[in-house]
């Protein structure tokens, strides 16, 4: 198993040094930076750090996020640098944590709030489909909620029911929400400046999975990445394939697989999921005219559809193939004994790139 | 008549009240310090409200208005508890607070703007502290909690955030967490729970089994208070009361208060709505007699401050004022390109072509082209 | 207008002559049926009142569906029939409307839980999609949850803020629940009515645009329809337009005028969402070999988006145009003024249509 | 020491209490009516629940189990009330209630078998009236209510619901809303608090201001009662009584009861948790003087009824029991095919396909290609 795992790293880490490094450079000089090796999880709290020390309307709250740290630790540190007013932790209530962010928000405070795992988010769904994501439309544009939701998704980790939600399709059904999700370290780092700096609300996703798969050079001073711009992953010509989060890694150890069966994969990882990054789908798509989409979430009515529907809408002419959702199924996550085999991965993935390619 | 009313009937002494019925003041009670331009500012004001809500309910019979939620009866307490607010604090209002938020500074062409289809009347004009009109019940709460947290946490003593919301709105989740954090951050809010008995079509003693609503405070560890709610002074003295309390908390003093204030609401839930269908109108008697207009003017003329010629005058003004205001929101234009303009900061891609794509048509086909009916 | 209304309503009655009654006799002989005028929101009391007659255990709750009968009369003349014990006012609180629903299903009772409007099911969204539709699973199909869940869905009739609501996709997204929408009378009692019987937990949409709209002869007695078939609506070659609920008028009207142009549609309403009646669907399209969704809800992962990637999934040789999707915008409903402006009507129903057909 | 622990440990008289820390009956205390055996059966559940516990935590240590919620303190309180319950009530517990589960039916291999990844330990089988664990907080209490509210409606006078939360879960709105509903229809439902004071990490004098959690029944129109969590005799009695009158209850009562139960969490919230990070240990030590298993065993000593002797018997049944249920949980095995079975009654096009296309994927790779490691 370690040596599979290994093997995963090392195409990963050689797939990102490729591509990643490309988008590094763009928005960031890496040659007079300070750099620390993170994980995901520790970029998280790297960033939510960086910014507090900067801003501070700034305020971390949630459960168990003050001198625990977060039950992923994604909070660590913070209680004891900015105390318990700026790092609080709440009662246990969803929607008096959305809402209490949303009133924060408008008293001038920049609030982060941290849902234990996305599974407990419905409590405050209202709050975020009624209140936040409208508040803007709603005075029309005279008055917004700059907020920002976190919280852990996605399975593969053996977790108890309710512990692997991936229903970032719902939030990306409401108008006016942003969707984001790193799938690195740097990444993590800077989408999250981004989404604490952006004027609208953002949900942020974190792919739990990954929060300590790898480390990652993360500079120390703070850096946005852009929420709408999906990252090239893997240039390739055959077949585009679309994914983002946790499912990127597995994603990248298909393509180099495929690739000694030859065939070339380009992976999209999306980053932003609201607004959908539409031109880089549709460029990419046009250039190999085949395409997958991988998601963890079920996959009727997932965000998989909507980039189908889209690319077809949009680049009908160039496809060659059915696009392939290769999604978790319509059912729900089993308990961790049948978890492997609801999840895709590199199996299914290979699977249903073979499948569209062979169209 | 159920529970509470015949509890209310009683005219106990388990609620703050200053004035009797005709609006004398009550033995030991003792009113509340304001001025003479105070007060009458204050009566205007009910005045405005009442013919407000006349004018707002005949709008709509006549097509002129979307569903309009009538305050008759109830705009004592909303214009008391703005007026015992100061500028700078905060009012979160539901969609029956229409002189609540008139009283902190929304205009009256604001106010009639939704009910016309525009939301320019939910934009938050500079200065004027009054958050749109909340439909969702209770979900206020939360968010009125959050913002009054977020001023205490700045350091902005001088600030309250008050919140309305109903008696219906006591059975929601969203007011257990909104009260209960508000009890653990000691957030300098005022909670006012406009008691008017009936939730659409449900009475508040099928609502919960609970004695008053003011006693739900206690599982927060929150201060409480029952105020008389057709009682205009009581009404002020109660929040102005919690609105210093919520700034300057005396030693052993939380923060918070829930106010419960009892009313009775006079006509329909909203102008969709036929009481007739679920509720006797034995109680209704009752609270017309103790009409809060009524009871102010009793009280202004007794103490001769308020004389017929300024009733008058007061009346003129007061029509005029809505006039204008009626004739500015229904000169109002929607500009389509609304629609897309506000839900981002920035326009997406996606949103950007669909703006684009509605202009096309509306100038291809022109705009009554969309007024189809669609049933 | 009232011409324009009697012209739509021709159209409507003259389509569903053609099609629904083919639907009807297969499961119901009307001929020695007692029969009666009614009207959307009639047929829904009156499948209410029907079942309820039969089955003891059928009780309704929900906030002032009892001595008012609801606030669109739907659970009408209920409350003087059965009484206060089967016809509940609840307390205002959706969540525990929904979770009361779930405890009520398990200890025998057929709870038919009404929510006022779909913009305030959101303080049941936990209780719905963590509850309701994992119970038969989790128990691993020892238990189930046999409840109905109504809501008045959609715009178009001025209404407030929140009260235009259309966001099925966030139930069909959700594996273990049903979700049906009718568009006539005669189907919304016998989908009610099969929804009352189910096993498993149904949201029953209501399109309240057309609670009144029209009246249609519904049985006296009971009957039920299938809770996954499509009805096609109107028979047609060179097109497929698949819709559901309000927006099936519309898009018989579009159709009728697109005839006049020498387009011929197929119209499918699907009543159906989840499941989704893909055999439906994919044999209605390989026929027309073009097609377009029509629905109210945002357009971005919206249940368009899932009807166009399982076009292409199962059908895509047989596709010769983008699959159009004519649907709300991604904004929030907004206030009426600019409603006719946010709603698919025939105008945009039309244009989208010619737009697939001329690709 | 938060307020709460520091009220606790005066052993005040703000609860119920029968034994003392040394398990003698208090003076004025009245040992509730139960037979030698049933005393000694209960022991015998402490002490398997105790042991379930420690062997849970190793099996867990060892990777045999997934993240495991420990009860070790709370075992007591979980014991005594499903023995207040009747055959035919029901219990909704959540993810700590194991020996809360297992006194009410179920069997020790279906606690086990969740660990192990197994939805099969979540079937309820025939006449076990056990809902499986809830895990989002606080969403079983409004469903317990809907269950029992069914219960009365159907005229089953003779059926109960108990539920069991903690007293983090007194924060969400379906506590509140659940508990409201349960005042309005006047269910026959015993809602039990599990106050182990803490939630994860955070004390419950963060979790609210209320002084007490039992006073939050007052919102409610509903009884309460404050019970020693660690006596299992108080318990008993308390839970006894509640569900007496939650059948039966007599001229002025109403059905439900809130049961503040009043526990300390003696070590970590689950496996995965460490509390030295978060909470000075001070108060284990004055509550493991009161552990609620040697509490019952220095009772049932006092009276003779317990010898050496029976507790090693004891001692040595529970563990054959609870051997043989992990050999039985480690034997299970899972078919990828039930991911599909049971979403729905019948099983749709779009799940059959998805069956089809996995038991494809299984054949053409074998059961063993799924388990790469994903990261
Ligand atoms: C969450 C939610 N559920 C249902 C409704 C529909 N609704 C509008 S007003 C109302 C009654 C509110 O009663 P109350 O809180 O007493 O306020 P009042 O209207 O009496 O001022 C209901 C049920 C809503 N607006 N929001
Ligand atoms: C709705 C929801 N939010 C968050 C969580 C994560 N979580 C699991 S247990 C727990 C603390 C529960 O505390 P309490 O109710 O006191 O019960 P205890 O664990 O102490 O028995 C939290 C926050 C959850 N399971 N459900
Ligand atoms: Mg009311
Ligand atoms: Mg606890």
């Amino acid at each position: 198993m370690s040596s599979y795992a290994d093997t995963v790293r090392e195409n990963v880490e050689a797939a990102g040094d490729e591509t990643v490094s490309v988008n590094q450079q763009e928005l960031h000089d890496h040659s007079a930076e300070t750099l620390s090796e993170l994980t995901l999880v520790e970029a998280v709290a790297d960033a939510l750090y960086t910014e507090m020390s900067q801003d501070e309307r700034i305020m971390v709250l949630g459960e168990d996020v003050g001198r625990n740290g977060g039950v992923f630790r994604a909070t660590d540190a913070l209680y004891d640098e900015f105390g318990d007013h700026r790092v609080v932790d709440t009662p246990l209530a969803e929607a008096g944590i959305v809402g209490a962010s949303i009133g924060l928000a408008l008293s001038g405070m920049r609030p982060v709030a941290e849902i234990q795992f996305m599974g407990f988010v419905y409590p405050a769904f209202d709050q975020l489909v009624s209140h936040a994501s409208r508040l803007r439309s709603r005075t029309h544009g005279q008055s917004n909620a700059p907020l920002v939701v976190r919280m852990p998704y996605g399975g593969g980790i053996r977790a108890p029911e309710h512990h692997s939600e991936s229903k970032e399709a719902f939030f990306v059904h409401e108008p006016g929400l942003k969707v984001v999700t790193p799938s690195t370290p740097y990444d993590a780092k800077g989408l999250l400046t981004a989404a604490i700096r952006d004027p609208d609300p953002v949900i942020f996703l974190e792919p739990k999975l990954i929060y300590r798969a790898f480390r990652e050079e993360v500079p120390e001073s703070s850096y946005e990445l852009p929420l709408d711009e999906a990252a090239i992953r893997r240039e390739g010509t055959d077949i585009s394939v679309f994914t983002w989060g946790s499912m990127t890694r597995p994603t990248l150890v298909a393509a180099e697989e495929l690739a000694e069966e030859g065939i070339d994969c380009e992976v999209v990882d999306l980053r932003s999921l609201s607004p959908l990054p539409i031109d880089t789908i549709v460029d990419s798509f046009e250039k190999t005219g085949r395409g997958a989409v991988v998601h963890e979430a079920p996959k009727t009515a997932g965000v998989g559809a909507e980039i189908a529907a889209t690319i077809q809408e949009e680049a009908l002419l160039y496809q060659e193939a059915p696009i392939q959702r290769i999604a978790g199924y319509d059912a729900h996550m089993p308990l961790h004994a049948l978890e492997d085999f609801y999840l895709p991965q590199a199996l299914r993935i290979k699977e249903g790139v073979r499948d569209a390619v062979e169209f | 008549m159920n529970a509470h009313s015949s509890v209310y009937e009683q005219d106990s002494n388990d609620r703050l009240q200053i004035l009797d019925p005709d609006g004398n003041v009550r033995p030991d009670a003792e009113v509340p310090d304001l001025s003479e331009a105070e007060l009458l500012a204050m009566y205007e004001a009910l005045v405005l409200a009442r013919r407000f809500d006349r004018r707002a309910i005949s709008l709509q019979r006549q097509g002129r208005l979307a569903t309009y939620a009538p305050m008759t009866g109830q705009e004592g307490s909303q214009v008391a508890t703005s007026y015992a607010l100061d500028e700078q604090d905060w009012l979160f209002p539901t969609y029956r607070d229409h002189a609540a938020k008139h009283v902190h500074g929304m205009s009256l062409t604001s106010l009639l703007a939704p009910l016309r289809g525009y939301r320019e009347g939910y934009a938050i004009p500079d200065g004027v502290n009054v958050m749109p009109e909340y439909i969702p019940i209770a979900t206020q709460i939360p968010q009125a909690m959050g913002m009054a947290w977020g001023f205490k946490l700045q350091g902005q003593q001088d600030r309250a955030v008050l919140c309305h919301f109903g008696d219906g709105a006591t059975s929601e989740g969203d007011f257990h967490e909104g009260l209960n954090f508000a009890g653990v951050f000691d957030v300098p809010a005022v909670f006012v729970c406009n008691n008017n008995q009936w939730a659409i079509s449900t009475p508040v003693e099928r609502q919960t089994q609970s004695e008053t609503l003011a006693q739900k405070a206690d599982a927060y560890g929150i201060e409480s208070v029952r105020v008389d709610g057709l009682d205009p002074l009581a009404v002020y003295q109660a929040t102005r009361g919690a609105v210093r309390k919520a700034k300057d908390p005396g030693p052993g003093e939380g923060r918070p208060t829930l106010i419960e204030s009892l009313q009775y609401r006079f006509g329909a839930h909203t102008t969709s709505d036929d009481p007739t269908v679920y509720r006797p109108d034995d109680a209704a008697e009752y609270y017309r007699e103790r009409d809060p207009v009524d009871r102010l003017r009793g009280y202004l003329t007794n103490e001769g401050i308020l004389t017929d010629e300024r009733q008058a005058t007061i009346e003129k003004r007061v029509d005029d004022r809505i006039q204008t205001a009626v004739e500015e929101a229904e000169s109002l234009e929607a500009d389509p390109d609304d629609i897309f303009e506000h839900v981002y900061d920035e326009l997406p891609r996606r949103l950007e072509d669909q703006r684009e794509e509605l202009r096309e048509l509306r100038e291809k086909y022109g705009d009554s082209a969309f007024s189809e009916v669609l049933e």
